[in-house]
């Protein structure tokens, strides 16, 4: 990095005050109503955020209940009946309704800035996607209040799913939500995908797209291509209730085993759709925070590209207990253990990069610092399971809950708090705490080992998952009471993080267009981006643009360029997507006139969408 | 490219309309729903406990027939694109209804067949044949469906006038969309008609 | 297709002529389909008969009819990477199941 | 920038100290807190040994791969660190950028690969190793069927069938095969075998050769509903001697039964069909033959009054209050098929799928409401006086 870009940051914390008084000209200037109609990639963003958050903290309050319950043995805090709703809520809220759209809120946000966009390719589709994602989340929750919530497990497995076996409405709730769900995920990438395309400015070649970028787009071709088998496996269950089809049926010929499959086919696509998108923000916080270019781009990119192709061919990895046969269990186990081979080119390419560098250890890279040490944790318990004899003392064990905590906790939001420590400054003009962020990192490192380091052993003991008690007698109690002190520490680092995220939007130190002395393109921009964010489109000629000599010449309000005409604001997006949910409600409570009147709605929205001008 | 090219709101970074690039990367999606769905229907062949079974009931010359109608709309489908691109708005409006028509007599088909089948003991909850059958072939009626109403709209879009040469990327994706649509069902009068299990 | 579209990339002009051709050779192609079915002799060939030729159809439409003889190799790749995948699943999940073996 | 929160370098290594040593002592406190009598990782037979072992060298493997990668790691850090606090800023050259090295690129690509090489080839030959039929002609076959949330275990071999506990014999094989009368569960004796999932419309196979004498439990690994957590087991291992004798007494009626009926001449049923066959004939007059037959059972036989007057009694109440719907007992008209058969109930150590120590206390505060100790149990509550649960509990207890 030159000296140049270096006094640019510091010229650049002084302008950012005078950006302060400014407020009314950022992107979230307006009443309630302009957020509801809003096609602007930024505003979803935080919309996207915030909802994720609050859902993440809904499943993270469902774990400490669950955690509560299992301090002790025989414990009576929650009741059987109870603790499978949370296991189930937890699984599913923190999967499809906290890290995913978490993920797609640093999508939606970065993405434009990064690569010379003012806006997605589809803006209003962008807006519906978020919508359907948060009415499907609050349908999911309803459930609470209707008669309990699904209590079949994360991955609800046939035939348990069944009327016979699952009665009431639960197990609707599940299948509707995740259908609903499955709309906004699939209609989010495709979008990201066209915007990726097709809207990078000139110059940024595929191989100058920042890291992230790449991730995202790999990310959302996970989605695409995975999301349609649980779509079929869905319906599927829903005709097995609803009309009372034998799909998963064994007395009618059904086979319980193709719900495993399809599920799974999905499944484990799905756990790389929630660690990709963590790996492209560790690919940019590691190489800003060492003042150092990614070592090895080219080969971070490709091996993203093999574990996305690879991650389709792994699926029964999930299902050697249930005995698919040497044959079978031996490719599988290979094609599992193969992965471990390009995440561990990615691995070493950080460490390389932060080799020879000059580490400044400020939250951010403390963030992927730790996620790159957890993850190995995860990394090596998942190759662990990838054999398949001794997967057989482990499947369905708190092994296995060790191993996934380990990625996805470890792995997944250990990065994605990175990337808010990182991009916070440019979603709101400021710093958050540094002092706060440290004390965040550390209490919570620590209370997430507390929790789920010895949940290895309890699993190798012989402790089931998804056990609502267990007796004493069998050693567990210790390990287990550790866990349940670990996960309060962790619950309460995130109330410092909380604080600190609520404080820092009002109070955080001003932080202008680049803080961190960043590489990427998005750092060019005023801090927060107007709402057009470009008002001149530059022209990219290397991968780390601002690192470059002229980089800083990159600001875009520099030009003088005449205000970009944006997309109008519309109400079709909210509309259309609370006319799906409300089919959705329909085939729920099986009301044939609900359902009729979702899809009246649903058609007036299409065309009430298509023939709305986009600029008005 | 120059920053005008860029600042123009039809700009895009590979030259392919985004709505085209669009729908090809739904059609990637669809490739996985209908396999998914054929995978379903393969798996469970010759599954069912009781009959009717496949062979009793699948009548080939007549599903021959609404196949030729469906690669039939394909073939109207490029004419009133082509049509649409040279702006020869009386051909497109013939192309696109024969189209839309053909494709609604292949629903029709459909609709015959499925209650033919009923009729003959074969419900939907009969056996897996039957639910696999439905729910797959259900999936592609549905589909032909949507396509109707779309087209239908063009077509009135067209009456209204609005329908010039600028709006073929329009046409040429609901096209895209139509063709598939035609060629999931090549692979599932293969599948399911040709080779039925003896 | 002679009138530029709006956004200037040229495509291969194909006739209305070539697409009819390729609509008769589809229905020509189907017609053998049924006659292959009806035909006993060519019973034990008639899995990869028929799979060739609705696969030779399903080229003709993908390739002419949606254009992607003439389209880049970016919706060449978009197209063909998630068929492959499919493709793939279909054929592991009938090993699986015990389609091939009984 | 951020100069200020840079925290000087000793105070940082003191913490980083801190929480090394924080973490060292997890991974062995973890490790205590023993005894692990369910424990995977204290193998009790052939099978569970190789999957111990093939554990323990994954394991070793995992090891060096985490010391050496988290080495680097923390290296990287400490060494590269940028330290200088306040203005010195600027002081250390800026890093030169590397874009890559192909060689090193090769280097830990081949490197992992040459690890899961010795990872996947034990791991190969175990897979087909314990993966397949087993072989041995004199294999002990034992048919395993789940049910929400309990075991039934029949052994076709001795025309025996009981229910969560089970006895093999040491030093010989066990076949188990596996099948599910309602929804998924997983059979899993950690010390004896892995996992083997219980399925509808599935049969599956496990197989192993305990190699010491003892009991071992286990519980259902697939969730199963409400009581998943509930639905336990015992696997004893006998010695061939203790196992003829635990088979010889299982598959006679009870000794209190036998007492009772030679006293009283009656032959008792042997087989299933001719059991159910008299069931279906009480059904269709109810109450009656049954209860006579109970009473002429137990009258005259009684030298010791009150066993007499339990059986008595017990059967009475076995026949009125619905209990023969869905139980067995040998040697009487109790046929039922839906629940665990109870001929030698009271020779369990356990009552309820390894929930309850089969004391009287228990027997009584199960029969009294098996959905208190059993969220979601088909047993019904049977609405019986204080007096009658003594009376049943005392009869089931004495069945051994
Ligand atoms: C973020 C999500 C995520 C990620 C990234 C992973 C990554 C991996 N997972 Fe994990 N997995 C889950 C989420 C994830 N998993 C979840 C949620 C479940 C449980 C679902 C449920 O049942 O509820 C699960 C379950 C699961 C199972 C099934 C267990 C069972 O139920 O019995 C298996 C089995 O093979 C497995 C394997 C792996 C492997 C091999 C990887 C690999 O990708 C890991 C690769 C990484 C490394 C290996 C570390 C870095 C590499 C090096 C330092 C190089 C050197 C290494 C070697 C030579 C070994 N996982
Ligand atoms: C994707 C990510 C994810 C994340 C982040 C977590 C986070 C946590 N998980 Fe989760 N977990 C899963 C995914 C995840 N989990 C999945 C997929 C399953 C499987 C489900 C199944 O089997 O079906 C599972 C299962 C699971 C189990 C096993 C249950 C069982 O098998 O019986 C346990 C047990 O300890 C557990 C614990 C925790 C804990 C303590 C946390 C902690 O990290 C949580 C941290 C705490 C907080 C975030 C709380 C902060 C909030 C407050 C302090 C109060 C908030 C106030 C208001 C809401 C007003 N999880
Ligand atoms: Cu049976 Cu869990
Ligand atoms: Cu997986």
């Amino acid at each position: 990095m030159t000296s140049a870009t270096m006094s640019q940051t510091h010229d650049a914390a002084g302008a950012g005050a005078a950006h302060d008084g400014h407020d009314d000209h950022a992107y979230w200037s307006g009443g309630p109503m302009s957020w509801i109609t809003t096609v602007d990639h930024k505003r979803i963003g935080v919309m996207y955020f915030v909802s994720a958050f609050v859902f993440f903290l809904v499943g993270g309050l469902e774990a400490l209940l669950i955690r509560a319950q299992l301090g002790s043995p025989e414990n009576t805090v929650l009741s059987a009946d109870l603790y499978n709703q949370l296991f189930t809520m937890h699984g599913t809220t923190m999967v499809f309704l906290a890290l995913m759209p978490l993920s797609a809120a640093f999508f939606n946000f970065i993405i434009p800035l990064q690569i010379g966009a003012r806006d997605v390719a589809f803006p209003r589709l962008n807006a519906f996607s978020f919508w359907v994602f948060l009415f499907g989340g609050l349908l999911l929750n309803a459930s609470f209040l209707f008669g309990g919530a699904p209590d079949a497990g994360w991955f609800g497995y046939a035939n348990l799913t069944s009327t016979q076996y699952s009665t009431g409405m639960r197990v609707d709730f599940w299948v509707f939500g995740l259908q609903v769900l499955g709309v906004s995920s699939i209609a989010a990438s495709l979008n990201f995908i066209v915007t990726i395309i097709n809207l990078r400015a000139p110059g940024l070649k595929f191989m100058r797209l920042p890291t992230f970028t790449w991730m995202t787009l790999i990310t959302s071709f996970l989605l695409i291509l995975a999301f349609p088998a649980i779509t079929v496996g869905l319906v599927m269950l829903m005709f097995d209730r609803t009309f009372g089809t034998g799909f998963f049926n064994p007395a009618m010929g059904g086979d319980v085993l193709l719900w495993q499959h399809l599920f799974w086919i999905f499944g484990h696509p799905e756990v790389y759709i929630l660690i990709l998108p963590a790996f492209g923000i560790i690919s940019e916080v590691i190489p800003t925070f060492s003042r150092k270019t990614l070592f090895g781009y080219p080969f971070i990119i490709y091996s993203g590209i093999l574990i996305a192709f690879l991650g389709f061919g792994v699926w029964a990895h999930h299902m050697f207990a249930v005995g698919l046969g040497p044959i079978a269990n031996s490719v599988f186990s290979a094609a599992t253990m193969l992965i471990a081979i390009p995440t561990g080119v990615k691995i070493f390419n950080w460490i390389a990069t932060m080799w020879g560098g000059k580490l400044r250890l400020d939250s951010p890279l403390l963030f992927a610092v730790g996620f790159v040490a957890m993850f190995i944790i995860g990394g090596l318990s998942g190759v662990m399971h990838s054999s398949p004899p001794t997967d057989l003392q482990q499947t369905d064990t708190y092994f296995v809950v060790a191993h996934f905590h380990y990625v996805l906790f470890g792995g997944s939001m250990f990065a994605l708090f990175a990337g808010i420590y990182y991009w916070f400054p440019k979603v709101t003009g400021r710093l958050m705490s540094e002092a706060l962020a440290k004390t965040h990192f550390w209490i919570m490192f620590i209370g997430f080992n507390l929790t789920f380091f010895p949940m290895h052993w309890l699993g190798m003991h012989g402790l089931p998952r998804r056990t609502f008690t267990y007796q004493a007698g069998l050693g567990f109690e210790a390990m287990n009471l550790m866990a349940t002190v670990g996960s309060f520490i962790l619950g309460g680092s995130m109330l410092i993080f909380v604080w600190n995220l609520l404080r820092s939007t009002r109070k955080g130190r001003v932080a202008g267009p680049n803080p961190w002395a960043a590489p990427t393109l998005e750092w060019s921009l005023p801090s927060p981006p107007p709402h057009y964010n470009y008002r001149t489109i530059p022209t990219i000629e290397h991968r780390d643009p601002l690192w470059r000599e002229g980089g800083e010449a990159l600001d875009p309000e520099a030009t003088g360029a005449p205000e970009p005409v944006m997309p109008s604001p519309s109400l079709w997006p909210i509309g259309l997507a609370a006319a799906i949910v409300i089919g959705a409600v329909g085939g729920l409570t099986q009301s044939l006139p609900v359902v009729l009147a979702g899809g009246a709605l649903i058609f007036v929205c299409v065309f009430g969408w298509a023939f709305q001008p986009l600029e008005r | 490219m120059s920053q005008n090219a860029a600042m123009d709101h039809h700009y895009t970074s590979t030259g392919i309309p985004h709505r085209k690039l669009l729908m090809w990367t739904f059609i990637g999606s669809e490739c996985m729903l209908f396999g998914s769905l054929i995978t379903g229907y393969l798996v469970y062949r010759g599954r069912s406990l009781v009959g009717p079974y496949p062979i009793d009931l699948l009548n080939i010359p007549f599903i021959t027939v609404t196949t030729f109608v469906l690669l039939m709309s394909s073939l109207a489908m490029v004419l009133a694109l082509s049509a649409v691109q040279r702006g020869r708005k009386g051909q497109a409006r013939l192309w696109l209804a024969a189209t839309a028509i053909l494709g609604l007599i292949f629903l029709g088909g459909q609709v015959y067949e499925f209650s033919h089948f009923v009729h003959e003991g074969l419900g939907l909850t009969r056996n897996m044949f039957s639910a696999t059958f439905f729910l797959l072939t259900g999936t592609h009626g549905a589909h032909v469906a949507i396509g109707v109403v779309w087209l239908s709209s063009l077509l009135v879009q067209s009456f209204r006038g609005k329908l010039g040469p600028e709006k073929a990327e329009i046409v040429e994706v609901a096209g895209l969309y139509w063709h598939f649509v035609d060629v999931v069902w090549i692979v599932l009068f293969t599948v399911i008609y040709l080779l039925v299990e003896a | 297709m002679s009138e530029p579209t709006a956004h200037g990339h040229g495509e291969p002009h194909v006739s209305n002529r070539t697409y009819v051709l390729i609509a008769v050779v589809l229905a020509v192609i189907t017609a053998v389909e049924v006659m292959v079915f009806y035909i006993e002799a060519l019973s034990p060939l008639l899995v990869p008969i028929l799979l060739t030729l609705s696969a030779s159809k399903f080229l003709l439409v993908v390739g002419f009819f949606m254009h992607l003889k003439y389209d880049g190799p970016m919706l060449r790749g978009l197209f063909a990477g998630p068929l492959a995948v499919a493709a793939a699943i279909i054929l592991g999940m009938m090993a699986l199941f015990g389609v091939f073996t009984g | 920038m951020n100069d200020a929160t840079y925290v000087p370098g000793a105070a940082r290594r003191r913490r980083v100290g801190a929480v090394a040593l924080a973490l060292s002592a997890l991974v062995l406190v973890s490790a205590c807190g023993g005894p692990f009598p369910q424990s995977a990782m204290d193998p009790a037979s052939d099978m569970a040994t190789r999957l111990q072992d093939l554990f323990a060298g994954i394991l070793w493997w995992a090891i060096g791969v985490f010391v050496i990668v988290e080495g680097a790691l923390l290296v990287g850090i400490f060494k590269y660190r940028d330290r200088r606090v306040g203005p010195a800023d600027g002081e250390r050259a800026e890093p030169r950028h590397m874009h890559g090295n192909t060689l090193l690129e090769l280097a830990w690509t081949l490197a992992p690969a040459l690890v899961l090489v010795f990872i996947a080839v034990p791991t190969m030959t175990t897979i087909w190793d314990v993966d397949r039929l087993t072989t041995d002609p004199d294999a002990l076959t034992i048919e395993v069927i789940g049910h929400q949330w309990w075991w039934e275990f029949r052994y076709p071999d001795y025309d025996l069938i009981t229910a969560n506990e089970a006895y093999i014999p040491e030093g010989r094989t066990v076949e188990f095969l596996l099948t599910s009368a309602d929804v998924i569960h997983s059979f899993w004796v950690p010390r004896l075998a892995g996992k083997r999932d219980v399925m509808p419309g599935h049969e599956t196979h496990l197989w192993f050769t305990a190699d010491s004498v003892g009991r071992f439990t286990g519980q259902c690994a697939e969730f199963c509903g409400l009581s998943h957590a509930l639905m336990k087991l015992e696997v004893v291992v006998a010695t061939p001697e203790d196992f003829a004798a635990w088979v010889e007494a299982q598959t006679q009626p009870s000794p209190v039964l036998q007492a009772a009926a030679e006293a009283d001449t009656i032959e008792a049923p042997q087989t299933r069909t001719e059991l159910a066959r008299e069931v279906v004939a009480d059904q269709e007059e109810p109450g009656g033959a049954a209860e006579a037959e109970a009473e002429e059972a137990a009258g005259p036989a009684a030298q010791d009054t009150d066993l007499a007057t339990i059986i008595e009694e017990g059967q009475q109440l076995l026949m009125t209050k619905g209990c023969i719907a869905c139980h067995r007992i040998q040697g009487t008209p109790a046929a039922g098929v839906l629940g665990p058969d109870l001929s030698h109930v009271g020779s369990r150590r356990t009552i309820a799928a390894g929930i309850l120590e089969n004391t009287t206390e228990n027997m009584i505060r199960w029969l009294r409401d098996p959905g208190e100790v059993k969220p979601g149990a088909l047993m019904p509550a049977l609405q019986l006086s204080e007096e009658e649960l003594r009376t049943l509990a005392a009869y089931l207890r004495s069945l051994e």
